[in-house]
């Protein structure tokens, strides 16, 4: 029987197995593979929700969903094409996320009776032909592993955990990709364990021949190289390019970088991350709660270092009366949210842009902040090193809106050298003596910015607090002038920052045109690509990404005003948006969703053409 | 060795911190320009004027000293005192504290709380700090009710306080700020007043010259919301027959006229007259290393006068104080023994990360 | 010499002294004696900032302004037509807000070198003729008490403390008061030391026949009753207010109110009120902070108390991640803001109306709660009471927002009767037993109300918590679909409110017109007389006030566009005007203040006359 | 007596909490409809179980009791029990409680707490709950790491725990639950473990009987992020000579032949050998309302071996028991005397307030 040899343009692939069945680490290495190959990718794994289920049972599923092409890829995917399922839980948890006509390939050990309850099926799905709609591929993944693995004397459990090499190499076989940079990775990660090593590599091989010689299945295929940007690329997650954002810009400013963290999900390995660099001048301290982390970088900002702060909504709100003496105190402090489903405790594993308000409002009295959000895994970096730049030039705390999405999900990155680095510019107040006129702590340049004074340095010795300040002294003032001119300062301060970031450009799509959608943080992908679509389509669309919220680019309101409509998606219930409708009374419309997962494109296409009707026939 | 930053550069560089020039301080090279706002008569005066006095002795440059305050009367003190001061928010001081000193050890930082800020809102991180043992000093101000709100009743007021919250007395038992300071790991715990500067001032060096998180307690009179809380330690008459100083190696001994002592009958305290039937060979001899000691001085006050029908006296000086390793300090040697081990931070070679390809 | 008797519509006098002086009470009794006379009258007391200052300084003084007409009276006044001086440092604080050609009545004995020196006086300001453009009055005040106390051996202390009453005795000769409740009030309070009672009489009796002898003063005035409603009134500051409406919402829902809270100013009057009150089936629990507060009150709430808590915003700040559980609980809860000037601890006794964006959006996720506002001292009983009410019938926390005018000032008030008072209408999940289908503590009923299912209540055990919940059962869920449906159905029940509360009134003026003022809380006094002036010389210009705020009454939309302008004047840097720009598309314009006092009349009259100015220009 | 509100009537009304019923229960009565979701192996299970056995011995209505949680993998804990629950937000548990028990003195209320919710963000609240002596019982499941979060240390943990958030090791010295609890006025602190499920149900059972916070710290193992933390004691081989369970009046005496005992020497503990040099009568009698034998027994763990070169063992029951009004009762007796002395209350009468007028 010949195998039909087929070329793709992108394809969907979603690993599904129980937590135990190394899924995570199966479609990172099919990503490393797939990059080295020169295809554009993004990826997004899908955890269990917090508390670990029992194996076998639907909500102890552990998924990987990866989107590959020769075109531009901008998002893991809307449904997939390919369903890898290592157990009948595993196939009742994403069968609806596969297109009809999908290929599935299932694990049958993982659908015998215990598993079958397990998962609650009454019926064997595969038995009852309520798989008609896909191509189904039965394989017994761990019977052929056990057998490649025959004479080895391994333990149960290792055999049992390379089963997913044989997945792993039977889908290189199906899209033709080379085993080699994988056994490299087996080979490094075993070291110690020779004959782990060997055991795996043997059933990846087994896997990929399976694929050749079993009459099974019927094509393969191939996905060219994407015409990506040339240069050398690294593939990062989100939460890691946030550390290295930080990291970056710690050197960059020369300051040693202090955080004071609690861990939450999904912002943990923020605090994971920066704390294997201590060699590169970098404290981090886990606090007792999310207002010791805060006040604890507080007061490393008043020693002089760059405090920062990493959490996720429930911890943020926390910290809003800190942040708020940061305000009065004028010190550099950087927040991190990457948000999560809310309210409350609400879905801690689940995606939502939520906190954009809070951000914004949630401190008591007349608070200014400014505020990033990056727009993708890798954005990550230049988003978290421009939160401490803004932070440390501008005297002010910053908040940096990262989310689950972004925090977790992967992309290729042509990564920067040093030398591409801004230097942050910090300048301390220098020490003085008698004859010096007295220092004055409040006293402003001319972006309204007050001087770092640490101690440590003779003759600046003062006091700062969250009373009132008269400007210029910094005494505790209740004087009525005063505090209409200090609650307007600390605005100005935050609105200058305007002149020091990029003017908004539009990603796609004229400057002047019908319609614009809006979006901000991680929905630029989704919304990218929608765009891409519709103005293949002919629609008349521009597609505007804040990165920067607070102060908004100066160029915003005039570039919004070129546009008869203004549409503004969020994973939220209209947050930007309403901000937009604020500052310049624009008619902007949302679109939201609020269900924990990020846009599909082709979903995100139709609310835009929905949207867009009702617009011009309003 | 560890990195070199901004930081150490400019303090390096800038000429900071001569001892020699901090050598010829005087008290009042301690005090601020601002004019000091606490009520007529109010105890804290002489908490400010015994921690100016005792500034010099330290022997540290001005530059090196800050004084980190939450919310409250007692919290307004950094403004009083011609160091660097941050006045926080309402019991966060030794959250900010800790932040300060981890990433700053070559500072002396000072902790200036009150009962409420540090055993109501901030008692957690009142306990987290002294279980890290934090090279900080902590001044505990406790008057025993909420000054700066006018008069609401605190953590430490006894049973049955009649305050703005509590027309009808108050029903929470108070803490025990020494016993919650043992239990929360302290390693060094004392106790002072207001109204004994000498003894005061003496209590300030040793909370500085201790290393880790210093907890000294101190009595200080509220004399419009709460006056007199603590007459009964304070009062020259009642004083010698009411209170204990404590002195290491030194026999629990105290009374007008030297006439009484406190001695363990097996783990029971006790106290007697030293008339014949007991000489001070008797007595209890004071141990600041002893943690079982320290609990039952800290507890003397509740131990109700047995046998001999006396009352136990409050216990003044340092209870407790034994050393064990600071956080700061690890903090420092764990980010060093990193740069031993990883070597010199190579940004690229960490933005480059295990795997990359070339796209051409 | 004949002295003339003049008439007066509406006077202000400020007595100001050293906190010791006792002007709090001075002014307290004036304000009743004028009370009872039939006038109407605003107040405001001025304490010096927390920390005590020394006597004889400027930041120790304490002052009590009145203002009381035949007219309607709405504020304390602007400028004060008579100054009461009881030390240097009093005329110092306080001769800026003295109208050019008033009247200042000054205790010499305070003008020694020693008082002169404390107030920071290089010249006596009564001899270098610095006062000339004022009428002043030296009285040795302090003589005049001693000397008509001869014989009567009191304390020194005894004989200083009277001295007030010397001061008040003669103010209610300039101002033909009499003395007789004040006498009462003496021989009341002084029941136990008579004495002391007839000391204070005396020197009462004895300023009063000052005013008659000595040839100083040269007019009295008569101010002739206000036409006010017509029924019996009180006097009440807002804060007690807010405590009664408290009481009286625990009654008329017959439900034990438990209040967590953590003092702070101003909010801690309302601690102090209510733990009067344990008879009345209240339950005061001062926490060791505010998380704890609102904690407690949450748990309150779910053994079916009325939960409240009370704070300030650097408190309220707090209280959020709780908040967004007692929404995701769907609970009812009370959370007093008694909002104080900010950000961070900022100004704590003096005034500002800047948490309202906090109390909108100061949570973490989509977490609607509802909102209300008084707009003056007695309003604050009808407001609290409405926040109970709305609370408990919609099962959803209340944010109600008052401020420290509003706290500390005080008006006449025609008190309600029980009998006047709406019933609360509470329902407890009724007891099962095994028959009934099981218990589903998220079913809903067309308002989309949960019910109340307390402990103690056989057969309805259940479990609530901060995670994303079914709807209907209550249980865990991590659906899509699901959280949508709740995130959207939590804002339906919120906005539903909106059928609940009565439609949004004009104030003053028409329905529709040229310009509308659009206000909140407790600038509602400056307001309405500044509307009032400007009506009379001729603007359209009418005013609406909001007391309900999320949700805003349904026909608010429809009432603002009906004006041409809508002005928004406010005491922060614009926060209701950035709501109603957003949700309306309404080009409204702010008035800002953010000075830590309320507006003046006659400024807030010239800010509208420039905004219309510019308005109709544009 | 006191106000009858709409909760009193409603409840006496509604023929609630008859114990008869309440006699009839089983342990799977307790069990809720929600799948339990811990990880398999997880120490929280067999607690679980140990508290579904428990409840029909306390001879109370199933709808009398309410079990409050924070945030955590114990924190779960409620959804598996059918009585009434909250799962609350993370550390604040003890406050909620609170709230309920002041307000609702009819209910058993229960507090599951992890060592992270409870020692770490819940710390303040914690420790107020114990000074207060609100009539609740606390179990702490201490497993000496963060398990929801997916395994950063706990501030239970040892110095030197690589943990995802310490790599390097962590620094902080660790609290010690039963030591903290003492200081922080606690009057009922015990220990129990997941591995010996009879004496922990005899726990919670004392727990239920304590009037007054009854702080129950429960070894839990976490099979995925810890495991093993506290085999030395669960191991069946080590357990006799690494634990030793406290029985009031009872001389403490530990090891696989019942070989060993601790003697006071003075102030000091110490271990020794029952062969001839010492026996039973030499040894420490059990006292559980000794409170300096309750420190003792706390710091057990940290005495080094002396003299005889032997190492102390950790002690499981009862280290601490005393009765101490509770905060709850005497809320409740104040609100009373309230009535009594203010009266009925008179809505009308408080409106009116002291002074009025007539307007005509
Ligand atoms: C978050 C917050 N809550 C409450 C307050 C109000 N407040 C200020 S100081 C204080 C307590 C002061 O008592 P204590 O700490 O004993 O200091 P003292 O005034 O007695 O010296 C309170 C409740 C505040 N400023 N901030
Ligand atoms: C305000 C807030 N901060 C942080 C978190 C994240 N979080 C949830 S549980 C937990 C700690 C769990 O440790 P522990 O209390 O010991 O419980 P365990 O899981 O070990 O049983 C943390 C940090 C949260 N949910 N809310
Ligand atoms: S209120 Fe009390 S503590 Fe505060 S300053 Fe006055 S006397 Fe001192
Ligand atoms: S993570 Fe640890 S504590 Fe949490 S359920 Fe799993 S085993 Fe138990
Ligand atoms: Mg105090
Ligand atoms: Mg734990």
């Amino acid at each position: 029987m010949s195998i039909k040899d087929q070329e793709r343009e992108e394809v969907t692939i979603r690993f599904a197995g129980d937590s135990g069945d190394g899924m995570q680490l199966t479609g990172l290495l099919f990503t490393n593979t797939t990059a080295l190959l020169g295809n554009d990718l993004r990826t997004l794994p899908e955890f269990p929700a917090e508390i670990r289920a029992p194996a076998g049972t639907v909500p102890g599923v552990s998924s990987f969903q990866l989107h590959f092409g020769s075109k531009e890829i901008m998002t893991p995917g809307d449904d997939c094409d390919v369903l890898v399922a290592m157990n009948s839980a595993a196939l009742k948890a994403n069968l609806a996320l596969l297109r009809k006509g999908g290929v599935i390939i299932v694990n049958t050990a993982g659908f015998d009776k215990k598993n079958l309850n397990l998962a609650k099926y009454d019926e064997n799905p595969l038995e009852n032909n309520s798989l008609a709609d896909y191509t189904v591929f039965e394989v017994d993944v761990t019977k052929f592993t056990k057998e490649s693995l025959k004479g080895m004397d391994l333990s149960y459990k290792d055999e049992e955990r390379s089963k997913n090499m044989f997945v792993l190499g039977l889908l290189y076989w199906m899209y033709n990709r080379p085993l080699d940079s994988t056994i490299d990775f087996l080979e490094g990660k075993f070291a110690k364990k020779p004959t782990i090593a060997e055991a795996n590599i043997k059933v990846l091989k087994a896997g990929y021949h399976f694929g050749e010689t079993a009459e099974v299945f019927t094509s393969r295929f191939t996905i060219k190289e994407a015409a990506l940007e040339p240069g050398t690329y690294r593939s990062t997650v989100g939460n890691d390019a946030t550390v290295l954002g930080l990291v970056a810009a710690a050197r960059q400013s020369n300051l040693p970088l202090f955080l004071g963290s609690y861990p939450i999900t999904p912002a943990s390995d923020v605090l994971h991350g920066l704390s294997k660099y201590k060699h590169f001048g970098i404290t981090t301290f886990q606090a007792e709660d999310e207002i010791a982390a805060v006040s604890s970088a507080i007061g490393a900002a008043f020693g002089g270092s760059l405090g920062v702060t990493s959490s996720s909504g429930p911890g943020v709100v926390l910290k809003g009366e800190a942040i708020g003496l940061a305000v009065m105190l004028e010190l550099p402090l950087v927040v991190l949210n990457i948000q999560r489903a809310g309210p409350s405790t609400g879905m801690p594993t689940k995606i939502e842009q939520s906190d954009l308000m809070q951000a914004v409002y949630g401190r008591n009295g007349e608070s200014p902040v400014a505020i990033v959000a990056p727009r993708s895994p890798a954005d990550c970096f230049d988003m978290a090193f421009e939160a401490c730049r803004i932070s440390l030039e501008h005297m002010i705390p910053v908040m940096y809106l990262s989310d689950g999405y972004l925090a977790n999900g992967s992309e290729p990155w042509k990564y920067p050298q040093t030398s591409d680095l801004k230097k942050i510019d910090v300048r301390f107040e220098q020490p003085r003596n008698g004859e010096d006129e007295p220092f004055l702590p409040y006293l402003r340049d001319d972006r309204h910015v007050r001087t770092w004074a640490i101690p440590g340095t003779a003759g600046i010795e003062h006091r700062v607090g969250g009373l009132e300040k008269e400007d210029g002294t910094g005494n505790i003032s209740y004087e009525a002038e005063n505090h209409q001119k200090m609650v307007k300062l600390r605005k100005a301060k935050r609105d200058k920052i305007a002149d020091f970031i990029p003017l908004q450009d539009v990603d796609q799509g004229n400057e002047k045109g019908e319609i614009a959608i809006l979006g901000w943080g991680s929905t630029y992908g989704a919304i990218r690509t929608a765009v891409f679509a519709l103005r293949k389509e002919g629609h008349d669309v521009s597609h505007i990404h804040l990165r920067y919220i607070s102060p908004f680019p100066r160029n915003l309101e005039t570039l919004l005003n070129n546009f008869e409509h203004v549409i503004v998606p969020e994973l939220n219930d209209g947050q930007l948006v309403r901000l937009i409708r604020d500052q310049y009374l624009i008619p902007a419309r949302a679109i939201n969703k609020i269900k924990g997962s990020p846009f599909g494109v082709e979903e995100l296409k139709q609310e835009i053409l929905r949207t867009i009707e009702t617009e011009t026939l309003a | 060795m560890a990195l070199q930053t901004k930081i150490d550069e400019f303090l390096n560089g800038s000429g900071n911190g001569e001892i020699a020039e901090a050598a010829a301080y005087s008290a009042k090279d301690f005090s601020s320009d601002q004019d000091v706002r606490w009520c007529p008569g109010c105890g804290d005066y002489t908490i400010l004027k015994q921690a100016q006095n005792v500034m010099p002795d330290l022997g540290l440059a001005k530059e090196d000293i800050v004084f980190i305050s939450g919310i409250g009367c007692a919290a307004r003190f950094p403004y009083y005192m011609d160091t660097f001061g941050m006045h926080s928010i309402h019991g966060r001081a030794p959250a900010i504290a800790t932040g300060l000193k981890v990433s700053r050890p070559d500072l002396s930082v000072w902790i200036i709380t009150g009962d409420g800020d540090s055993l109501s809102i901030g008692a957690n991180h009142f306990v987290q700090l002294l279980r890290r043992n934090v090279n900080v000093n902590l001044m505990l101000f406790n008057n025993q009710i909420y000054g700066l709100t006018k008069g609401q009743y605190s953590p430490t007021a006894p049973e049955g306080t009649i305050s703005k919250s509590t027309p009808f007395g108050s029903l929470d038992h108070p803490f025990n700020p020494l016993a919650l300071s043992l239990g929360a790991e302290g390693a060094f715990v004392a106790r002072a007043m207001d109204r004994d500067p000498k003894h005061l001032k003496q209590m300030m060096l040793r909370t500085h010259q201790h290393k880790g998180t210093s907890m000294l307690e101190i009595y200080q009179n509220c004399i419009v919301f709460n006056d007199g809380a603590f007459e009964l330690f304070t009062d020259k008459k009642s004083r010698p027959r009411e209170t204990i100083y404590l002195e290491q190696g030194e026999p629990l001994i105290f009374g007008a006229d030297k006439d009484k002592g406190v001695r363990l009958d097996g783990l029971k305290p006790e106290v007697v007259e030293l008339n014949g039937k007991y000489s001070e060979e008797d007595l209890w001899v004071h141990d600041e290393t002893d943690s079982t000691k320290a609990h039952l001085l800290s507890r003397f006050f509740e131990h109700p006068a047995r046998g001999s029908g006396l009352l136990f006296p409050r216990p003044f000086g340092v209870l407790y104080a034994v050393d064990r390793p600071c956080y700061d300090e690890m903090v420092t040697t764990q980010n060093q023994q990193a740069m031993e081990q990883l070597g010199e931070p190579d940004l690229d070679a960490l933005l480059r990360g295990p795997e990359t390809w070339e796209v051409k």
